[in-house]
């Protein structure tokens, strides 16, 4: 049997054994969900044939199994994410009831995204990737909280994107006759206009909505925040990244067989709207899950500006930062899950000063925060690099101080994350806090140090996406290990970089530690100046409510109205129509008697426009 | 010992002797349908398995060649239907065997009313006359009533009432539309009216066509003819229901389906059941969406199902055709598991409210694990056979170019996902507060909501079980003149 | 590898000149200031003075190991970011590694030590602190956007992306780009009193009023190190203004003039004004300079 | 003649078959409705046997007195057919006077206005 | 003005309808139909003289088994619907609670009933050589049992004796179908196998007498029941339990 089909079987093996581990008992299944975590992406690296393909013929659609270059570099995410938060998972979930089904759902996400990657055909990549939707909608609606809002509201929009693709798809294997997504990509010079700017649109628009682009991203707070954040870390690393990948493909390959510029460049349009509203909102949020939701939705946002700017530099850098984002969103949100599992909450307005309970997961917060701030010399700051170089030298000026506006905002969400949470004052009720168990922080740590590799050598992830880009149509991109070069000839070394930053830092740091802080003793929060006054330990010295005030006052008019709040009137206008509708049924037997000769009274007048006679 | 007589006459023999074992044992009254639909079951499958390519079985009665005698086909078209209705029957008799136990007794009745309307079903596929059909269709309409009424206490007589309202003026319309037809044709014979009706006046045709269509229609739950539907299905017994849901509308559209493709030939009548069958859809799905009762919604979402099989054979092409059977497969199929498990799960709540449910999926996991799968199968998420169907069915759509029926198609599934999911986000992600005396599913209920499950779960994974089969109906739905050389050896389309 | 000796003894040389610089300078503004307000002021050296007396003082007390890397991270930036900028045109010595980066680069490690700041600030628990933090942050979305707009201005319209190309640029027409990108010029300059944090952009750290707050939570070496590094910074600050709009220097006397003459622009300024309110700063910030960003675009664009 | 037979004859049963719709549209009490629809039905039988009648034809029975004359008969087909459907118009009713029955005994009227437990 | 709106919904209906159906003038033979066929089979091959009843019974004789079948189900359904539970009546004695009829008829349904019951059996005897049937047949027996019951309060039918002759006479009928399956020449359902006799003799027609006999019983015992489960249940008032 092909390795493919076995991959795809052992995930759903997994997921069947862990579901029924858990019913047994906890440890059973635990045992199952660790094979799992260590056994599939062990398969993957080391048995998985990538150059296979497997085709079949089901239905009368003919189907086709295989992976090519950009699909290993998304399986690439999933295949490391995965098992890292599943064994974070472990952890977080230890004391939870339920891990069957969340470990069943969770594995069975997995298999849609493994699946939608090695899909050469739409019908296995529309399968899969409802796979993936049910299965993140059980988790997303896994705790119980609001599942008639942010769970129906999480499954309506995916819907609303999957069938834009199922309508794309058939109308495709209505022009080419096939399922295959090559013929369709070559085909697609021949269709007539209609037909390009409709598949083409509703095939965006499906992909768009699983990257939570601006109008369509209203299901991504809610589902982001309410999922556990084992699986949030996949969520909003992995799963969202299928977006980024269909969108990649499509747009790419429309690019190359018509000249459709302007859709990418509506959705690169669409993408720095996100970034800047997201982060705008993100900003404002009290609660650290939803803070990182909406920060997920700015930097999808970046990523999807990339790919629909269309350039090589451009998409090169979409998908690192796809990567990236997938890291440090990974360990942000792991981080949160640990927050909230040891300290009970993740409102920042509550939770504070929790670095010295916890340094571990504020260590990792911090280099992913500065990843995601794309400060050097992280790994963030090379994706940040290539996209604006890759916007500039486009002369995409309006995007590029778009672009800006929100990563500089985005310093202040990404400060106000480390901040609330684990900085300011040390609270007595968060006394007995603990660091959370190695299940939790080792994966975390462990991406932690990939996200400091890459500042310096981001050559690692440039490899891959550069075979990658091969299947877009983009053969010999140049990279070079720590050397980024814009089209313009201009570049940064990163080895330089990252060497005078750290010798000055050495430097300086000897300077200041030298016969200074080993002497020193630590002195409580609360022993602080404060304009002469004596502060009382009861006394809550927290600022942390109305974080940004002043901004949101500037702000002010772009947030007063939220989207959701349209999408919330159009569903109760829906609503009451649909009421309306159903008053119909009157429950009177006579009235429906009525209907019928009405019914057949019409069809007798209009006969002769019926039949034609 | 294989001839589709039987598929007539043994349950009607049965009936009829049904009284009697009665008498003899009173268990036998649960038994004998048992065995009556575990024989029909068999020799359909028997005799559609054996069927050879392209040569349907016809029957005659009473000796006389079919222009004159009544005739039966079992066919590549109407045999799977009937293999599938018969298939049903016997899950819906596995599943209330012993239903007695938890709810009502007057159990001779029930099988008896029940055998009768599957016979009855089979009659309206099978025959080859067109008067023969509406007297099966009669007999599947009154032993509706009688099992829609049969519940005591709640409102089904109201709903019973309703139904027979409605289904009178659909008999009444039938046989109007018969009698034009013999008068115009001077025979009943479908296969002979096939080729006489071509030079039949078009203006009577169109009013035969249409009579036909609101009679029809009025089975088929088209709307706006379908204002019994959700009263009798959220009264009857959910395993009534079930049996509604995947024989008798069944029955209604397939009765709707031979009229129009094999025996009228009116072109414009197919536009009119894509109308018919869209403004189905919507109205139904809408509605379904602001329901509170389980029950009732479960019974608009069949509507809209139907409406959508309605919309796929309107399209009078080989896809299409292909679609709605694989629709029908997957209605039967998936509703019964819905209505059967919806049985149990409202069985101990007063008000059979959605909102009842919360976390019943803690409480009875089986039943609610069944739903659950039920849901999904439903709204078309693969890997369930409910997909395929709906992928034929776009596919199909697409072929005609009805490209705003595709997304109009898609939109109310969408509806159709938020009512669903509403559900099952109320069975698993809510917690209990209150305790209720719940029902435990009996074994032989587990046991055919299993068989459901498993044929959902196995044609999900792959389609190709049932794919040639369909397609083999297909084609031979579209031989027209096929069907009127087989029947009608001696004559031929001219 | 043979000019290391050299590299190594330029970057060190770099930072002398620029902590010099920047320390008179810092004393220059404090005299300045109170010859307007009619006062002695101090002498132009007390800063030199300060750094000294800080030094040699011991700190006993800390908050956490945040607080401690906190001025370390802004000393970092500062000497790195001086590393990155072509302080003279050519030569051995002050040009440094401006090869290795370009001004995107520049843009972002030069909010790298704020944010390090920023962090250490809150670990020390004063409300002040993180009052001071959200809204220097906030004010620096505010300035930050037409600053950036002047930038991608000049590389838009120069096609490149690096200080010395654009350095090259200016020596290869003969003009200054204040003159060739007026605009551009004008948007970094109505945006530059922001960067400084000179009144009336000066309510994130409130000196005048605020006994408390971040400085108050540093002394010793500590305090030391930021004054220290604040002064680098504001050498780097005017450096790179010089070398985009300026035509940089080519020797040390035309360097510091040149330095001077901008630096003089914030300083005065600031010297008359009153206090902005956060969203008052940030809503002039997003006015007229923002206006004479987008004008500068649309110039280079089209 | 033929002419007024042909619509006197067809325009009454019709009439009466659409009478029987009227009082199943409009009366209120139930008992009514069903006698509506047997009227409708009744209505509908006379039809059935109109369509079937041949001029001058005898009944289609071969008594002795007319086997083997060539007298034109008239078209047995439809009466068969008629009897067939009374039977189940019988049955129909039959079934629908038990549930107005029912009716009567729950909600203690037969008004179809008051009967709407069931609705939306 | 509803009243205006469902006559002219219903006028419309009447002129297409009728429009279809003068499109053949009234009595007007129409060429190419069944009809010539049975009524030359009917007197050659089954011997029999009622043309309508070989229809019925041998031509479209899977009808009437359907029609049977209807019936059967509607007093299965009556059953059903207004079975009510043991307790809530007493099934032992039943109660009528109409007032007596008067002596008069009493004293004329006590004579009128054997020869109604006789005219019945007659009908359906003859249902194959002269106007009528099972049908007719059973119909005029359960007339005289509607007599009887109407007139004395204390009449009642023995429910039992019902169920036995419904079910042997249905499946008597299915029986002699199948028994076709066997016997008969082409092996069809509801073939005669039996000799078909000589034309308008009581004994003609194969198997079409047999089977209108056993019609006759089931249609006669199944109106029975339906009018005593009509007139018992609709007079023992009101069922608490359903309110």
């Amino acid at each position: 049997m092909s390795s493919l089909v076995i991959l795809i079987l052992i995930i759903a093996g997994f997921a069947l054994l862990s579901y029924f581990g858990h019913s047994i008992n906890k440890t059973a299944g635990n045992i199952a969900v660790f094979a799992a975590a260590v056994l599939i992406p062990l398969y993957w690296f080391t048995r998985v044939d990538f150059s296979e393909t497997v085709s079949f013929t089901i239905s009368g659609f003919q189907m086709e199994l295989g992976y090519n270059m950009y699909g290993k570099l998304f399986s690439l995410i999933v295949m490391i994410l995965s098992p890292l938060a599943l064994i974070y998972a472990l952890g977080y979930m230890k004391d939870s009831k339920r891990t069957g089904t969340f470990y069943f759902s969770f594995l069975f996400s997995i298999l849609g995204m493994t699946g939608i990657l090695m899909s050469r055909d739409f019908i296995s990549l529309f399968i899969f990737w409802e796979i993936m939707t049910w299965s993140s909608y059980l988790l997303v609606i896994f705790l119980g909280k609001d599942v008639e809002k942010t769970g129906i509201r999480y499954m309506v929009f995916s819907a609303l994107g999957a069938y834009a693709m199922f309508m794309a798809i058939v109308i495709i294997h209505r022009n080419t006759g096939s399922m295959m997504l090559n013929d369709y990509f070559n085909a697609f010079g021949n269709f007539s206009t209609g037909t390009k700017f409709l598949t083409g649109i509703l095939l965006m628009f499906g992909f768009a909505l699983k990257s939570a682009v601006m109008p369509v991203h209203v299901w991504a707070p809610g589902a982001y925040s309410n999922t556990p954040m084992a699986y949030t870390s996949v969520f909003s690393g992995a799963l969202s990244k299928m977006g980024v990948y269909g969108l990649g493909f499509v747009v790419i390959n429309l690019f190359a067989h018509a000249n459709l510029h302007f859709a990418g460049t509506i959705l690169a349009w669409l993408g720095a709207v996100t970034a800047v509203l997201a982060t705008f909102s993100a900003i404002f949020q009290d609660d650290a899950k939803k803070l990182l939701a909406y920060s997920s939705i700015a930097q999808l946002g970046y990523i999807v500006t990339g790919i629909g700017i269309g350039t090589e530099l451009s998409i090169f850098a979409g998908l690192y930062l796809a990567v990236l984002h997938a890291a440090f969103k990974g360990v942000l949100f792991m981080a949160a899950g640990a927050v909230e599992r040891q300290a009970g909450s993740t409102d920042m307005t509550e939770v504070t000063g929790l670095i010295r309970k916890m340094p571990l997961t504020f260590f990792a917060s911090l280099v992913a925060i500065i990843a995601l701030a794309g400060v050097p010399p992280l790994g963030g700051f090379v994706g940040k690099w290539m996209l604006y170089e890759s916007l500039i030298n486009n002369g995409n000026f309006l995007m590029v101080i778009m672009i800006f506006l929100s990563s500089t905002a985005a310093f202040l969400y990404s400060y106000k994350f480390l901040f609330g949470l684990f900085l300011g004052q040390e609270e007595p009720e968060f006394e007995n806090v603990k660091e959370a168990s190695p299940l939790m922080t080792i994966p975390m740590l462990l991406l932690s140090v990939f996200l400091m590799i890459t500042g310096s050598f981001p050559g690692i992830v440039f490899k891959y996406i550069a075979e990658g880009m091969t299947d877009l149509g983009f053969h010999d991109v140049n990279w070079q290990m720590s050397v980024l070069t814009n089209a313009w000839g201009d570049s940064v070394n990163l080895q330089h970089v990252t060497l005078s930053i750290g010798v000055v830092f050495v430097v300086f740091l000897i300077f200041l530690t030298w016969k200074g802080y080993k002497k020193t003793y630590y002195v409580s929060t609360k022993d602080i100046s404060s304009s002469g006054e004596v502060i009382k330990p009861e006394d809550n010295m927290t600022y942390s409510t109305d974080f940004y005030k002043p901004f949101e006052r500037v702000l002010h008019p772009i947030l007063k109205r939220k989207i959701e709040k349209y999408y919330d009137e159009f569903g109760e206008g829906i609503g009451a129509l649909f009421d309306f509708m159903r008053r119909i049924y009157t429950g009177n037997g006579q009235t429906y008697a009525f209907y019928v000769i009405v019914f057949l009274v019409i069809l007798l007048v209009f006969s002769k426009n019926i039949f034609g006679y | 010992m294989t001839d589709p007589v039987y598929f007539i006459a043994i349950p009607l023999l049965t009936a009829f002797l049904l009284p009697l074992f009665g008498k003899i044992y009173k268990p036998l009254i649960g038994i004998i349908p048992g065995l009556v639909f575990a024989f029909t079951a068999y020799i359909s499958f028997d005799l559609y398995f054996n069927l050879e390519p392209g040569k349907p079985v016809i029957v005659q009665m009473a000796g006389w060649a079919p222009p004159w005698g009544i005739n039966l086909v079992f066919g590549e078209f109407s045999g799977l239907i009937v293999s599938l209705i018969t298939f049903l029957a016997f899950l819906v008799w596995v599943y209330s065997y012993n239903f007695k136990k938890v709810g009502f007794d007057n159990s001779k009745k029930y099988f008896t009313l029940l055998m009768l309307m599957v016979a009855g079903s089979i009659g309206v596929v099978l025959t080859g006359d067109i008067f023969n059909m509406f007297v099966f269709l009669e007999i599947t309409a009154i032993s509706s009533y009688g099992l829609t009424a049969f519940y005591k206490g709640r409102d089904s007589a109201e709903a019973a009432f309703k139904f027979l309202l409605i289904g009178s003026l659909s008999s009444t319309f039938i046989l109007l539309a018969i009698l034009l037809l013999y008068k115009q044709t001077g025979t009943l014979n479908m296969a002979e009216i096939a080729i006489k009706s071509q030079a039949i006046d078009p203006k009577i045709k169109s009013i035969i066509a249409i009579l036909f269509f609101v009679g029809f229609g009025i089975e088929a739950e088209m709307f706006p003819l379908n204002g019994w539907v959700p009263d009798a299905y959220s009264q009857a017994p959910g395993p009534v229901a079930a049996s509604f849901a995947s024989i008798l509308a069944k029955s209604g559209i397939y009765a709707l389906i031979r009229v129009f493709y094999t025996v009228l030939d009116v072109e414009g009548i197919f536009n009119l059941l894509l109308t018919a069958g869209l403004l189905t859809i919507i109205f139904a799905e809408f509605t379904a969406m602001r329901q509170t009762r389980l029950r009732r919604m479960l019974a608009y979402s069949s509507i809209g199902q139907m409406g959508l099989i309605m919309v796929a054979f309107s399209f009078n092409t080989k896809a299409g055709v292909f679609a709605g059977l694989f629709l029908m497969f997957n209605h039967a199929v998936i509703k019964t598991l819905l209505f059967l498990a919806s049985g149990f799960l409202t069985y101990s709540t007063k008000q059979k409210k959605i909102r009842d449910l919360d976390g019943f999926g803690k409480i009875m996991p089986f039943t609610s694990l069944m739903f659950g799968l039920g849901a999904f199968a439903i709204v078309g998420l693969p890997p369930f056979s409910g997909f395929w169907g709906k992928l034929n069915m776009l596919t199909a759509t697409a072929d005609s170019n009805l490209y705003l029926v595709i997304a109009l198609i898609l939109v109310v599934a969408v509806v159709e996902i938020i009512y669903y999911f509403k559900v099952i986000g109320r069975l698993y992600f809510r917690e209990r507060h209150e305790d209720v005396n719940i029902q435990k599913p009996t074994w032989n209920a587990v046991l055919a909501m299993s068989i459901l499950a498993l044929v959902i779960i196995g044609v999900g994974l792959y389609p190709d079980f049932i794919t040639d089969y369909l397609a083999k109906a297909t084609n031979e739905l579209f031989d027209k003149a096929g069907y009127i050389k087989h029947v009608l050896p001696s004559l031929s389309l001219n | 590898m043979e000019g290391i000796g050299y590299k190594i003894l330029g970057a060190l040389l770099t930072t002398l000149l620029a902590f010099t610089v920047g320390m008179f300078y810092a004393g220059f503004r404090r005299k300045i200031i109170a010859r307007i307000q009619n006062r002695v002021g101090p002498p132009v050296y007390q800063n030199f003075l300060d750094v000294l007396k800080l030094l040699s003082k011991k700190t006993s007390v800390n908050h956490g190991i945040m607080q401690h890397l906190a001025p370390l991270w802004l000393i970092t930036m500062s000497v790195s970011t001086l590393m990155f900028i072509p302080v003279l045109k050519d030569g051995l010595f002050f040009t440094n590694l401006n090869f290795s980066g370009d001004l995107i680069f520049l843009l972002y490690i030069m909010v790298f030590g704020p944010l390090g700041m920023a962090l250490g600030a809150g670990q020390t628990g004063n409300p002040n602190s993180a009052i001071g933090v959200s809204r220097g942050l906030t004010q620096m979305v505010g300035f930050e956007i037409p600053w950036i707009m002047a930038i991608v201005a000049l590389m838009i319209q120069y096609k490149t992306t690096s200080v010395t190309g654009l350095l090259d640029i200016q020596s290869q027409n003969g003009t200054w780009m204040m003159f060739s990108s007026p605009l551009a010029f004008i948007a970094a300059l109505l945006a530059m009193p922001g960067m400084f944090r000179y009144a009336p952009f000066d309510i994130v750290g409130a000196p005048a009023e605020l006994a408390s707050g971040p400085i108050s939570e540093f002394g010793g070496k500590y305090l030391s190190t930021m004054m220290t590094s604040g002064s680098i910074f504001a050498f780097v600050k005017l450096t790179l203004y010089v070398d985009l709009f300026m035509g940089g220097a080519s020797n040390l006397i035309e360097l510091v003039i040149k330095t001077f003459a901008l630096y003089m622009y914030p300083v005065l300024w600031g010297a008359v004004s009153p206090r902005f309110r956060t969203e008052q700063a940030v809503r002039y910030f997003w006015g007229w300079p923002l206006f004479f960003g987008f004008a500068a675009l649309i110039y280079a664009a089209f | 003649m033929q002419a007024f037979l042909t619509y006197s004859i067809y325009g009454t049963a019709l009439f009466l078959m659409l009478l029987g719709l009227y009082a199943v549209l409009m009366k209120k009490n139930l008992i009514k409705i069903v006698i509506g629809l047997s009227v409708a039905d009744s209505g509908l039988h006379l039809l059935f046997v109109a369509v079937g009648y041949i001029n001058g034809g005898t009944a289609p029975i071969f008594s002795p007195a007319v086997a083997g004359t060539g007298t034109v008969m008239t078209d047995p087909v439809p009466q068969a057919l008629v009897l067939t459907a009374i039977v189940i118009g019988f049955g129909v009713t039959a079934v629908a006077l038990a549930l107005v029955v029912r009716l009567y005994r729950k909600h203690n009227t037969t008004n179809i206005d008051e009967i709407k437990n069931l609705k939306w | 003005m509803k009243n205006v709106i469902i006559i002219s919904l219903l006028g419309v209906t009447a002129y297409y309808l009728l429009s279809a159906f003068v499109s053949i003038p009234f009595g007007e033979d129409f060429i190419n139909g069944v009809k010539d066929f049975y009524l030359n089979k009917s007197p050659e091959d089954l011997k029999v003289a009622n043309v309508v009843t070989s229809i019925v019974v041998n031509f479209r004789g899977f009808d009437t088994l359907g029609e049977v079948t209807v019936l059967f189900l509607a007093s299965t359904a009556l059953g059903s619907i207004l079975y009510r539970r043991r307790s809530s009546h007493t099934a032992l004695n039943p109660q009528r609670t109409a007032p007596q009829a008067s002596t008069l008829v009493q004293a004329g349904a006590k004579v009128i009933f054997p020869f109604t019951v006789l005219l019945g059996a007659y009908v359906f005897i003859h249902g194959h050589l002269t106007p009528g049937g099972g049908f007719q047949g059973g119909a005029i027996i359960a007339t005289g049992f509607l007599l009887m019951l109407i007139s004395y309060r204390k009449f009642f039918v023995e429910h039992n004796v019902l169920t036995w002759i419904e079910a042997l006479a249905g499946t008597s009928f299915v029986v002699i179908g199948l028994a076709g399956l066997v016997y008969a020449d082409n092996h069809n359902f509801l073939e005669n196998f039996l000799p078909a006799g000589e034309l308008n003799d009581l004994l003609s027609g194969g198997i079409i007498g047999i089977i209108y006999i056993a019609v006759g019983f089931k249609v006669g015992a199944e109106i029975t029941g339906i009018l005593d489960t009509l007139l018992t249940i609709k007079e023992a008032g009101l069922d608490p339990e359903e309110n």
